[in-house]
């Protein structure tokens, strides 16, 4: 597949997952039918293309404008990785874990800039929480997929697929999954660790940001989230493998069974404290994920 | 593979632009700017790499590189003052040392680059990663194991350090001379 | 470049689709804010200093334990690649190697340094 | 059509972002609006485009609210709700119905004003141009060192020890008084050093107008039916909880006791003590309230109601009522005296409330000068409780990171209403 036609692929697959979240996130809230959620993510867009610019007094202006960026670019690139179709439908990069790994710890590159852009406070502890929150699960995250790599004896993402034919990765290594899902939900800020944009900072990193900059971040943010399952499902759940629909068909529908399980996750639980959550990644998730490195590899001899 | 003319300008490009990012490193007011500019330097070098078919050192440098210069950026904003380089000032000091410095290290490197006879071992083929865990379990063993015991030093040394408060309170209160009242013991 | 190049086209086309739309967003739209507008936001009342300031990070500890632990993540790639055909040997290796960091992460756990405040 | 009116087109049945300034009398009304589809209640005017203000303020507020005014991004319309003429600042329309009729005022006008019938209100504040400096030195530094002077109109954070005797900076902030995190009205001059807070200091506060004498206060001079004073302490602390479970990014769960508060019927505990079960299911002790918020031993905390018996201390006015004694009233206790004890005390309480409603019948109380209110005791003649919740502010959130801070000041269920703090600064 040329490169034309990934970027087609992916710029699709993120924009109808982020469409989906977005709706599902709306209909978790808790008011309104399911009508208007389905028309609001169309809706809400209009809505802030129409809204005039703000700024602040003194802001960074070029870090505040590559934020949004650099999330969505980041978004994209970590979608990339993962083979959508088939063992040879593009998408085959050799080490494409290891670019994953670093597009997902560069998020919090985005993110910092993104808070420290409007030069005002709460955006500013908003990005700093963001530094605590990534530098805690940034090891465990990288672990467990990383563990998904030893029995398929690679790093590529379609050999990981592959490997999953007899029995997926999910019943293999059980402590993968939930592990994953958790620091997923904190790398993309989501859920009960929803720090950076907390209702304790009023918004947070997008406190001071409306219309198209505010748009794009949400887009990038749900894109990120649609990347985060999209990649959870090819190294724990099969990816495309699946009797009688195609593969790029199983691919969508797991997919959307994790978004969905994040948006739940999200409106459902509470927010954790930072310190809290610094003690968790640390102390309990971490030696989780290296237990779940050791039991594997034990399994897979 | 023989490279082509593609990779010829994607490596002069990746080159330039990480010389240029370096340099803007020192441009720049804020200690933000500062820290992520050479990020920018960092992952152009990795791209580099990858273009030169070192795929997963390339990608490695720069999944390092972009959690430490997040971290170079926390920590020069909360030492250097006015990070946000509110004030007008210069990055740059002791002008005719560091110019020597400078010059100085690029001759001794051109030099080495040149003359130097780098050996011609194209790996073996297959995947390199898989070339590179089994040097780390074979002959590298010791020095991956030391590198441990190093990194374990650096944790055990960082923490002793920096943090404040440890098992036995303050540390400030540790570190503080003992009064000269003796008789009443008392610290003020 | 298969994979790889397309994923930098990717990169550069999100990053220069969304950037530019701000940009040209941004530039048009301030130009016309009154400066009451561009005060920054804290509930109603102008803040006094700027908000940039030498802001002291609690986990300072933690994030070098980081820099040392992401170091170890650099092995493990390599590593999990060539786990099964080395078998036993790696998963000693590897063991010995992550207990010893582990100890650095107990003391980290031992002298507070993931709690502030 | 142009891509604009279609945007528009599109854009004008969707949700309302409405910022609201809470004034006297109407934190409750606020709740009932929230429920309403269509309007979305957001934490920064930056996403807002209409602006309510509802309830009364004094004339003191004029200065904060023109300022959220011109911080909206808009396109911006403002409108009042029960809020007496002259307003603070201009308004497009004045409601004094109920929350349907606001809520149909607010969609109307966001219609109007995206479809172009309504011009978007003009900033309210002068546009004065801050003063543009540069720094001397050679190679531009700042006057008095790196860090003198007031580049771009404003100084740099001051410098101050740090705890960890480092000398770094300290960032003094005043954050209120329509922060959403805080209770509306309050505002506090919060020394930051990174996101913990060095120091506290209540800033001069006098923004809101009490609104008409309400069940407690009367209930001061003239016995009153327990029916309808634990009716209104229910519907109290479910609304509280509804706020404790907004900040801690529940939102479902907020929504489902900002229900509850609404319908709410004597006798019938149901309800609430289901929500406390999906409460309980949602982590929100060990996420966010347990050992967060707990209030030194030496303060004195008699008298503040749910406050003190959080922390074990049966300490309740009802006891010393016969009608109370009667109906075989016995105050519920909860020890730890933390933010997750003061959230299960409250939710205790509103079940203990619906339950004596319920038996009640039309016995009344109180009425001798002292009445136990949702926040604590009432002496008639004397300030409420609030005031001296404010006044411990200033020491019990001294070395809380941000998030702590405000999950304590909102466990103690501040209402600024009867509270005034000095004199603004003009």
């Amino acid at each position: 597949m040329t490169a034309f036609g990934i970027l087609v692929q992916v710029t699709a697959l993120l924009s109808g997952g982020a469409y989906v979240l977005v709706v599902a996130d709306r209909l978790m809230s808790g008011t309104g039918s399911v009508r208007t959620a389905l028309a609001y993510p169309v809706r809400r867009l209009s809505f802030l293309l129409l809204q005039p610019a703000t700024t602040t007094e003194r802001p960074d202006f070029e870090a505040w404008i590559l934020g949004p960026a650099l999330l969505m670019a980041l978004a994209a690139v970590g979608a990339v990785a993962v083979p959508i179709a088939g063992p040879s439908a593009g998408g085959d990069i050799d080490a494409g874990l290891v670019l994953f790994g670093a597009a997902m710890l560069i998020v919090l590159v985005a993110v910092f800039i993104f808070g420290w852009g409007p030069n005002s406070v709460l955006p500013m502890i908003g990005g700093y929480r963001m530094a605590a929150m990534v530098l805690s699960v940034g090891i465990p995250f990288s672990l467990v997929v990383l563990t998904t790599a030893i029995p398929a004896e690679s790093l590529s993402v379609g050999m990981i697929v592959e490997a999953q034919s007899s029995l997926w990765f999910v019943i293999v290594q059980p402590l993968g999954l939930p592990i994953y899902l958790v620091t997923a939900a904190a790398i993309a800020f989501w859920g009960p660790f929803d720090l950076p944009e907390g209702a304790d900072l009023a918004g947070g990193v997008v406190a001071e940001a409306s219309g198209l900059r505010l748009a794009t971040w949400r887009f990038a943010r749900a894109a990120l989230m649609v990347t985060l399952s999209l990649m959870g499902q090819a190294v724990f759940l099969g990816g495309y493998l699946g009797p009688v629909l195609p593969g790029w068909l199983w691919t969508i529908v797991k997919t959307l069974v994790l978004l969905v399980l994040l948006a739940l996750a999200g409106r459902t639980i509470a927010r954790m404290r930072v310190q809290t959550f610094v003690w968790f990644g640390w102390v309990v998730l971490l030696p989780l994920a290296l237990v779940d490195v050791f039991v594997s590899g034990w399994l897979a001899l | 593979m023989n490279p082509g003319p593609l990779s010829y300008f994607l490596v002069s490009a990746f080159g330039i632009g990480a010389v240029v990012s370096g340099w803007l490193v020192f441009r720049t007011d804020s200690m933000l700017r500062a820290a992520y500019w050479l990020m920018v330097s960092f992952v152009a070098v990795g791209a580099m790499l990858i273009v030169l078919d070192a795929q997963f050192l390339g990608l490695i440098l720069i999944l390092m590189m972009s959690g430490e210069m997040t971290i170079m950026a926390i920590f020069m904003i909360l030492f250097m003052m006015n990070p946000a380089g509110l004030n007008p000032m210069t990055m740059v000091h002791q002008h005719r040392t560091s110019i020597i410095a400078g010059v100085g290290s690029f001759i001794v490197l051109a030099f080495v680059g040149v003359v130097a006879e780098f050996p011609d071992r194209p790996v073996p083929a297959g995947n390199a990663t898989v070339a590179l865990g089994e040097e780390l379990l074979g002959r590298s063993m010791l020095v991956f194991e030391s590198a441990g015991v190093a990194l374990l030093a650096v944790m055990i040394g960082a923490i002793a350090i920096a943090a404040k408060q440890g098992r036995f309170g303050d540390a400030f209160d540790g570190s503080e001379e003992p009064s000269i009242d003796v008789e009443t013991g008392d610290r003020s | 470049m298969g994979g790889i190049g397309a994923a930098l086209v990717v990169f550069l086309a999100a990053l220069v689709a969304i950037g530019v739309a701000q940009w040209v967003w941004a530039v048009t739209g301030e130009r016309d804010l009154t400066v009451p507008e561009r005060v920054p936001f804290a509930g109603g009342v102008e803040p006094e200093f700027h908000a940039w300031n030498r802001f002291h990070i609690r986990y300072y500890a933690m994030a070098l334990l980081f820099l040392a632990f992401d170091m170890e993540m650099v092995f493990m790639y390599p590593w999990a690649v060539v786990f099964v055909k080395e078998g036993l040997l790696a998963l000693i290796e590897m063991l010995m190697f992550i207990l010893i960091l582990i100890v650095g992460m107990v003391y980290a756990w031992r002298e507070k340094s993931f709690e502030w405040a | 059509m142009g891509l604009r009116a279609r945007l528009a087109h599109l854009a004008k049945t969707g949700d309302v972002p409405v910022f609201v300034v809470v004034g006297g009398g109407y934190r409750s009304a606020v709740h009932r609006l929230r429920l309403v589809e269509g309007i979305s209640i957001v934490a920064s005017p930056r996403h807002a485009s209409v602006l309510l203000i509802a309830g009364a303020l004094t004339n003191d507020a004029t200065g904060t609210v023109s300022h959220v005014h011109d911080q909206m991004a808009g396109p911006r319309v403002t409108v009042a709700w029960g809020h007496p003429e002259p307003s603070v600042i201009p308004v497009q329309t004045t409601v004094n119905g109920d929350v349907t009729e606001v809520a149909t005022t607010i969609r109307r006008l966001f219609h109007d004003v995206l479809s172009g019938a309504v011009a978007p209100e003009q900033p309210l504040l002068p546009d004065v141009d801050a003063v543009e400096w540069r720094g001397v030195g050679p190679y531009g530094h700042g006057g008095a060192g790196m860090t003198g002077g007031t580049p771009y109109g404003r100084p740099l954070a001051l410098r101050a020890p740090a705890r960890d005797n480092l000398e770094l900076d300290q960032l003094p902030v005043t954050v209120g008084p329509w922060f959403t995190g805080f209770p509306p009205g309050l505002a506090l001059r919060i020394s930051l050093q990174g996101d913990v807070a060095q120091a506290v200091e209540v800033a001069p506060t006098n923004l809101i107008q009490a609104g008409p004498a309400g069940l407690f206060t009367r209930a001061l001079s003239e016995p009153t039916p327990i029916r309808d004073l634990e009716m209104a302490r229910a519907r109290h602390h479910i609304e509280w909880m509804a706020d404790t479970l907004e900040i801690a990014g529940v939102d479902r769960l907020a929504v489902r006791a900002d229900r509850i508060a609404g319908m709410i019927s004597p006798g019938e505990v149901d309800p609430v003590e289901r929500l406390v079960k999906a409460v309980r299911r949602s982590l929100l002790r060990l996420m966010t309230l347990r050992n967060v918020g707990v209030l030194p031993g030496e303060i004195d905390l008699a008298g503040l109601g749910p406050v003190v018996r959080a922390t074990g201390v049966a300490d309740d006015r009802r006891r010393e009522e016969q009608a109370y004694r009667d109906l075989g009233f016995e105050p519920v206790t909860h020890s730890g005296g933390d933010a997750w004890a003061r959230f299960s005390q409250r939710a205790a309480e509103a079940v203990q409330a619906l339950d004596l409603a319920g038996r009640a019948g039309d016995t009344r109380a109180f009425g001798n000068g002292e009445v136990e209110a949702p926040d604590g005791l009432h002496r008639m003649g004397e300030p409420d409780p609030a005031n001296r919740l404010v006044s411990i502010l200033e020491t019990v959130l001294i070395g809380s990171e941000w998030g702590d801070l405000v999950t304590t000041i909102q466990s103690l269920d501040i209402d600024m209403e009867t509270v005034s703090v000095g004199t603004p600064a003009p």
